[in-house]
């Protein structure tokens, strides 16, 4: 029996994810050796060509990772959905938006003038703008568009998988391999990461209390954090209670408090209003002027709890854009 | 009252002008006007009411129930020296004396007010002085008021106005400020500003 | 801080010695005043019986004038009650009818002006009360007016309806600061009765009744002169008394500006007060 | 009411003990106030998820308004302090979406005031009406067949 | 007993009712409408409307169409569920289903009487019940918890109101903690000489009340005492009674009064808070000759002892019962009683608020109260109406309204001064001959004997000039005026404003709440009107209830009212609270919050949220739990909780997210 072809792309994306991969180091072996990989741009030379020369549904499961933004990302996601059997949303991006969601604050008006305008080193007093199409002596030169808003994977494409993350833990992606292989997948729409939050496995969790006692957030830079005391009891922002479980919580045992990039639990509408309600009521302050002074340090509300889920939010991107 | 007939003191109900309420509690943002309770607080209160011949509470009274002209020409509007001891004391919180004020603002606009009663004629010719120079010059002003109203009181006024003007109180000068038309605070501009922004006629907006 | 005078058509006039004692008050106190520049009248009682908006408007174009001198939070010093009371009420109808308020302040840019809905308006009362206190007044009071008896006189508008440093009725401040001069005060009901305002030139009969039962009062108290706070209660008060006596037979009695009274006692000269300029000479209170 | 003049839709979250009595005193009083308002009865605003905003939002709500008791007030002592922490954060947030700032709105209201259900109720109507409808972004859908919805957004 | 209904599983069948409340609701809502778009929503099985869903028919037709079309949710569209959504839930009960399986939406208080266009009010009648039929398919089977009352009952203050509720509850054999914070129990009443409209003497009807009050077996009195802390809900509350020092050991004084004999003070001194500062106490007192208990007690603020340490005792020296105690402390009791009755009475208006009275600057110028006590036989004068000067009154105003119908003090009406004017003119005339000039704005005389009364006052020839008076002065015109008081009024009637000389002013103060009646209402968890008076749960049918299950209220702590509407409210309250004791348990509502153990992370958020403690960190399991009797379903747990694990019964997530989708998925 010939070994399933598996596929990898990756959209809106940092590159993080494809070495999250190249991170399962020795067992990348295994997984080359028990599947066939047809498709995986960022490290071997595949073209769109060879994808399209595929039959539909020949490859059974595609890894895309990244959120989409511009046309071609929309035009890859959609020819890979016709040829791949399964696609599994691959990372905070794809799950959830991710960091390039957060453009969804702005319109895209807005980041083209932050990027060809306003921005320090740039010189361009035609006021340029990217061209779709130009006509070159050689030919027609073509670019992607940049579409109005960061969208993420499910909100093109059918998607069956989310493996959360930013980027997977490694043992989430070995867990999901194993389980393709297996053929012992959950139910299609599955989160393939652990059902609780992440306090569950943090390694400070026996030292939270009962009762938080702290008056006013504070950010990373301003205290030099206890390193064996919860962050939150310290007045870090940790969005650990209501970020899912999975990675072990590399980031709180690095000191620092943990952003929420597993992405939301099952029952939550909109992750980050819940995270949101989680941390202003465990703040100790009751008439206004204190909750100002409590919140004064979390000076970016969207950035901080929708860090890596603003295009999964209710709200989507801000009013208009 | 005519020889043998006798005055007739009913009022029909076609007597009366049913919008007269609403428009006077508008134009003295008295909604509080439909609150009076008829306590009598405002006439208690008022030093000038023993020469009124409607108490400041018939007046308010009158306004509601629509009788219209027997309230735009009584004294008692005019009367009324705007000490706000009526307003102070009222338990419904009625502004009487911003009543007051809006139904001499709709008795000159009606021209109902008495001709030779000095009151409004003051009013007016203040108005129009002030428009013109800024300031108020009070002799010029009862000057005025004087020839407008009865020429043979102003006489009668004489020998207080030249003691004033020995003891420097007043003097012939016309006082007016300095801003010019289409300079910073121009008052023309100023006054021509507040008529281009007034309501479409028929009294203030809503 | 500078106190921005707003004098007001009266102070320049019949009241002319009002100005002069207040302001020689201010200095002898070391309060730095300033007039307001390009002042003009406040439009009074009279003008809100012909059109109102046109009165508040006059009456803010002060305010807007006011904090173009003296920045945001200026502190305008309006004397004269009618002064007073107007400034007062404008501010309160633009910040209670915004459509009202709004046709102001359009019609104020158009002359480049703007209104300062933060500029305080005060009376010279309230200053002398709160900001410099009875105490510091007692102490300056070099020549204190012992012996005197005054019925402190503060007549509606400036009580009525819009002040809140003294009480509506029985008003108090006036009399602590005559207090603190050296003088005694004598306790009478009718401290905030009308004197009739522009009733005494216009129906002259009820203004001198007023006026009269004002001064008979005062006199069975045992009051040898009346202190004002305004200038037209001072005029109907002392201008027409010749006329009173006529009517009432009543006596004479003196009636001066509370600062007339305190620049005595702060040993300013009699005409540096303007005290000559009264009808019924002080001498006439024995 | 069907003149053409556009009628907002506002939710709002009532407190049991203090505003949702008060709506109803407002009612027997017969204080007539301006019908786009439907209130979700909670017992405590200490009970408001911002959770619940934003989904009536996203459901179609052109503001929300939360009522609970006054500070010091509240029928389980302090869980209406809670609802102002969250409140004030999730107002921050809002605003960086885009919100405008009429359109969540808390006010503490006794059960005695009647008057005041009335008086929040038309101003922010007359409020949000004049900012118009909120004109969320559209969440965009995947185009062919409907696979698995993630449960996260589900709705 | 709760029944159970059918299982989640099975397919969701709604009724909907929607009422007409006769013309309350049809009026201004399409119900035939509302009932056909309420048909079309799904899982409605059944859509009605009738005219009063509550009555036993419309029960019934519920409870008919669960029998024949096998219907297992209920969806009710009438009034506030804090009116009906007991009967209906008890109707749901008997029909055959688990009661929580209803859900009611509020189409009157919140539509129909709020709103003027018709069309809208059907609008949101629609949204309303969308929300209602929307959620109720989530609703899950719930039982009650029923917990056992404690039998006794606190009663908060010792005046008639609280007097005659003790009283009915002691004499139905229940025990009685009756907690007054005066040194004597009696109130306002036991200051009055007559009571209106009869003129039968207060004391005559209240002492022997108050005796009955300290011997009765099942009364335990406290005066001088005020309820310091109060916790637990209906039928369990847990009270804590602060007895404050009287300096004087209760069970000793038998108030022979030989202490105050022997006060080193040989003369009152001091103002003697009984009657209005009329007449002088001395350190060492009894408050007033019927006090009860019959107990003297001394005042720190005054007595030479506490001030200077110096004092001779000579009090202590006097009492041959050995009953003084200079080391007295503050002594906390605790009790524990099921209900509770407050009675906390009313203040009078503080007349020097209106200054153009002249209270407090003329001498002649007093409040009602004051001329209670100088009617009083046992007063100061001992009956002799006699101004502060000793001169009989001549002349006499009585001026209404003092401090009520007024924007600047209290608007409203406070029911009793019309009457009680009446009464003091009635007694300063028989008693002076003096011409009585009361000025009123309206004559309110509106109970039993009332206006007949009023009747007998305008044959007797006291004058009623009806205009608020305006002021007070002493400043005179006439000879006639001369050293009187003068009191100028507008005569509406007859359209002149007068002048009156009198010798005596009487103001008829209103009645306000209590200065601390916010303090007390935190305390009893209860709610207050703008003005300060206890809220009742409902002005009509629940007026001695409040919206704590277990706390009633008695007399003018809840709104101005005269002695016999104040004792009829006494009994009520008192049948409320046997009603509770005497049914001997109360059922919980189950709104109580739980926790989903599976999806707890034991991130502890919710623990530091509860007020109750009711949430524990279960250390082996690494999960919190509810302590479901502790918890009192504010759900503020739940809406911290990020991982949706804590949830609150009648109000989880999902259902509240359903009500969302359902108000706004109307057209």
């Amino acid at each position: 029996m010939s070994k399933p072809k598996v596929g990898f792309y990756w959209c809106a994306s940092c590159g993080g994810c494809e070495e999250a991969i190249v991170d399962l180091a020795a067992d990348i072996l295994g997984v080359v050796a028990a599947v066939d990989i047809v498709f995986w741009p960022c490290a071997m030379d595949f073209k769109r060509a060879d994808v399209e020369a595929m039959a539909d549904g020949e490859m059974a499961v595609c890894f895309v990772n990244g959120a989409v933004r511009t046309s071609e990302q929309l035009e890859m996601a959609e020819l890979l959905r016709r040829k791949a059997g399964l696609i599994v949303a691959f990372g905070s991006c794809a799950h959830t938006g991710g960091i390039p969601g957060l453009a969804n604050l702005y319109s895209r008006e807005g980041v083209l003038a932050a990027a060809y305008d306003a921005a320090f080193a740039t010189v361009n007093p035609e006021g340029m703008r990217p061209q779709t199409e130009y006509a070159a002596p050689e030919g027609t030169v073509t670019l992607p568009e940049l579409h109005e808003t960061v969208k993420k994977l499910d909100q093109v494409i059918p998607v069956e998988y989310y493996l959360p993350g930013c980027p997977p833990p490694v043992k989430l992606i070995t867990g999901a391999l194993g389980a393709i292989l297996e053929g012992t997948l959950p139910p299609k729409g599955s989160i393939l990461a652990p059902e609780i939050a992440l306090c569950s496995e943090c390694p400070r969790k026996d030292s939270k209390p009962e009762k938080l006692d702290f008056t006013a957030f504070k950010r990373p830079h301003q205290i030099i954090a206890d390193p064996a005391l919860c962050l939150l009891a310290q007045g870090l922002l940790c969005l650990g209670p209501s970020t899912r479980a999975g990675c072990d919580a590399p980031c709180i045992t690095g000191n620092m408090p943990c952003t929420g990039c597993g992405g939301p639990l099952e029952g939550t509408k909109d992750l980050g209003t819940n995270a949101l309600s989680a941390a202003a009521s465990v703040l100790e302050a009751t008439d206004e002027a204190s909750i100002a002074v409590g919140l004064a340090e979390v000076p970016d509300p969207a950035g901080a709890f929708y860090r890596y889920s603003l295009p999964a939010s209710l709200l989507y991107a801000k009013k208009g854009s | 009252m005519s020889d043998g007939q006798m005055p007739r003191k009913i009022t029909y109900e076609a007597d009366l002008d049913p919008h007269f309420a609403e428009e006077i509690a508008a134009s003295a943002r008295g909604e509080q006007l439909f609150q009076c309770i008829q306590c009598g607080t405002c006439g208690g209160a008022c030093p000038v009411s023993p020469y009124m011949d409607l108490t400041p509470r018939r007046i308010i009274a009158m306004t509601r129930a629509g009788y219209k002209a027997e309230v735009l020409k009584s004294h008692t509007i005019w009367l009324c020296a705007s000490c706000y001891a009526c307003t102070v004391a009222c338990p419904k919180a009625v502004r009487i004396t911003d009543v007051m004020y809006a139904l001499k603002q709709r008795a000159i606009r009606d021209g109902v007010y008495p001709k030779r009663f000095p009151v409004p004629v003051l009013a007016r010719e203040f108005f129009q002085g002030v428009l013109t120079t800024g300031r108020n010059n009070e002799l010029p002003l009862l000057i005025k008021m004087y020839l407008k109203t009865n020429i043979f009181k102003m006489l009668g006024q004489a020998v207080m106005g030249l003691r004033l003007f020995l003891t420097g109180r007043i003097g012939l000068k016309q006082e007016r400020i300095a801003a010019r038309r289409g300079e910073k605070g121009d008052l023309r501009t100023i006054m021509a500003a507040v008529d281009r922004g007034a309501p479409a006629k028929g009294g203030p907006s809503q | 801080m500078t106190y921005l005078y707003y004098p007001g058509c009266s102070l320049k006039g019949t009241g002319r010695g009002y100005e002069e004692s207040l302001l020689a008050v201010f200095d002898a106190l070391q309060l730095p005043w300033a007039e307001v520049k390009d002042w003009n009248c406040c439009g009074a009682t009279a003008y809100m019986a012909v059109d109102e908006v046109k009165a508040f408007t006059l009456a803010a174009r002060n305010l807007a004038i006011a904090r173009e001198q003296g920045g945001e939070t200026a502190q305008v010093i309006a004397p004269c009650s009618a002064c007073y009371l107007v400034l007062c009420k404008a501010q309160h109808v633009i910040h209670d009818a915004p459509e009202i308020g709004a046709r102001i302040t359009d019609a104020l840019g158009a002359a480049q002006l703007t209104y300062g809905p933060r500029v305080q308006v005060r009376h010279p009362l309230d200053v002398l009360i709160n900001d410099v206190g009875t105490e510091r007044l007692a102490a300056a009071a070099t020549a204190p007016l012992r012996g005197r008896r005054v019925a402190c006189y503060y007549g509606c508008q400036m009580v009525r309806p819009y002040a809140t440093f003294d009480d509506q009725y029985a008003p108090t401040s006036m009399d602590r600061v005559l207090r603190a001069m050296g003088a005694e005060t004598v306790d009478w009901p009718l401290k905030t009765r009308c004197c009739g305002g522009t009733l005494t030139g216009t129906i002259e009969d009820v203004g001198l009744r007023l006026n009269y039962i004002l001064l008979r009062e005062a006199k069975k108290r045992g009051a040898d002169a009346i202190a004002t706070a305004c200038p037209l209660c001072q005029f109907n008060l002392e201008c027409y008394q010749d006329k009173i006596s006529a009517v009432y037979g009543a006596s004479r009695l003196p009636v001066l500006y509370f600062s007339q009274f305190m620049g005595m006692a702060l040993g300013l000269s009699e005409a540096r007060l303007g005290i000559q300029r009264n009808f019924v000479p002080l001498a006439a209170a024995v | 009411m069907s003149d053409g003049t556009f009628q907002p839709r506002i939710v709002a979250f009532f407190c049991n003990w203090c505003t949702y009595t008060a709506a109803d005193l407002a009612g027997i009083s017969r204080m007539s106030y301006a019908a786009n308002v439907r209130v979700v009865r909670l017992m405590c605003s200490g009970r408001l998820d911002p959770q619940f905003v934003v989904a009536a939002l996203r459901q179609g709500a052109d503001g929300v308004l939360i009522g609970g008791c006054h500070p010091g007030d509240c029928h389980y002592q302090v869980g209406n302090h809670k609802a102002l922490r969250r409140f004030t954060l999730l107002k921050r947030l809002l605003g960086q979406l885009g919100i405008e700032d009429e359109r969540v709105r808390l006010e503490w209201i006794a059960a005695s005031e009647g008057d005041k259900v009335q008086r929040v109720i038309n101003e922010m109507v007359a409020q949000v009406r004049a900012l118009g409808p909120l004109g969320l972004t559209a969440i965009p859908r995947p185009h062919g067949e409907a696979a698995a919805v993630p449960p996260c957004c589900a709705e | 007993m709760a029944t159970l209904g059918p299982n989640q599983g099975d397919a969701v069948r709604i009724g909907v009712y929607i009422c007409h409340c006769g013309i309350n609701i049809a009026g201004k809502v399409d119900v035939a409408d509302v009932t056909q778009f309420a048909a079309s929503l799904p899982g409605v099985v059944v859509a009605r409307d009738y005219k009063f869903m509550c009555s036993d028919p419309g029960q019934e037709l519920i409870q008919q169409d669960i029998r024949e079309h096998g219907l297992n949710r209920i969806v009710v569209a009438s009034c506030s569920p804090l009116m009906h959504e007991a009967t209906f839930r008890r109707a749901a009960a008997e029909g055959g289903i688990n009661p929580f399986f209803f859900q009611m939406a509020n189409i009157r208080e919140h539509v129909s009487w709020v709103t003027a266009d018709k069309a809208a009010a059907t609008e949101k009648s629609r949204a309303l019940v969308a929300a209602a039929v929307s959620r109720v398919g989530g609703h899950e089977a719930l039982e009650r918890q029923r917990v056992a009352v404690k039998p006794d009952v606190l009663v908060v203050g010792g005046g008639i109101a609280g007097i005659h509720a003790a009283l009915t509850l002691a004499d139905s054999g229940k025990t009685v903690y009756l907690v007054e914070r005066e040194p004597t129990i009696g109130g306002h009443m036991a200051k009055f000489d007559k009571t209106f409209p009869t003129l039968d003497c207060a004391a005559c009807i209240l002492t022997p009340k108050m005796s009955l009050v300290r011997q009765h077996p099942n009364i335990t009195l406290w005066t001088y005492a005020e309820v310091a802390d109060v916790s637990g809900y209906v039928g369990n509350f847990s009270v804590t009674v602060r007895r404050k020092p009287r300096y004087v050991i209760e069970d000793r004084c038998v108030g022979c009064n030989a202490c105050v004999e022997a006060c080193v003070f040989k003369e009152g001194k001091f103002a003697d808070e009984f009657n209005y500062g009329l007449a002088k106490r001395k350190p060492v007192y009894m408050p007033f000759p019927q006090a009860t208990p019959s107990v003297v007690l001394i005042d720190p603020a005054t007595c030479l002892h506490f001030k200077t340490g110096k004092c001779k005792q000579a009090c202590k020296a006097a009492c041959e019962r050995d009953a003084i105690d200079f080391d007295q402390r503050d002594e906390l009791v605790e009790i524990e009683v099921g209900a509770i009755v407050v009675a906390t009475g009313f203040q009078p208006f503080d007349a020097e608020r209106v200054p153009e009275y002249g209270y407090g600057q003329y001498p002649g110028v007093y409040t009602s109260l004051e001329v209670e006590r100088l009617v009083n036989a046992s007063g100061p004068t001992g009956g002799e109406i006699t101004l502060r000067d000793g001169r009989v009154p001549k002349a006499v105003g009585i001026i209404h309204c003092v401090g009520s119908r007024d924007h600047a003090t209290n608007k409203y009406c406070s029911r009793v001064c019309c009457m009680y004017s009446l009464k003091l003119a009635h007694l300063v005339k028989e008693r002076t001959g003096a011409e009585i000039y009361n000025f009123y704005i309206d004559m309110r005389t509106p109970g039993k004997g009332y206006e007949e009364f009023y009747d007998k006052l305008l044959e007797e020839g006291v004058h009623f000039i009806r205009g608020r008076a305006a002021e007070v002065t002493d400043w005179t015109m006439t000879p006639d005026e001369e050293g009187k008081l003068v009191i100028r009024a507008e005569d509406t009637l007859i359209g002149a404003v007068r002048r009156i000389p009198v010798d005596m002013v009487v103001l008829s103060v209103g009645l306000e709440a209590q200065a601390d009646a916010g303090e007390v209402r935190r305390l009893f968890n209860i709610s207050c009107s703008h003005e300060g008076w206890f809220l009742e749960r409902h002005p009509k049918l629940a007026p001695v209830s409040t919206f704590t299950d277990g706390v009633f209220l008695a007399g003018a702590c809840q709104g101005p009212k005269d002695i016999p509407d104040t004792v009829a409210q006494a009994g009520a309250a008192a049948a409320e609270a046997m009603a509770l004791i005497d049914k001997g348990y109360v059922e919980l509502e189950p709104n109580t919050a739980f926790i989903d153990e599976e999806r707890c992370s034991g991130c502890k958020t919710c623990i530091a949220m509860c007020p109750y403690s009711a949430i524990s960190f279960i250390a082996d399991a690494r999960v919190a739990r509810v302590n479901e009797a502790l918890c009192k379903g504010c759900g503020t747990c739940v809406a911290a909780c990020p991982s949706a694990a804590a949830q609150q019964h009648l109000f989880t997530d999902d259902q509240i997210f359903d009500e969302i989708a359902g108000v706004l998925s109307y057209v």
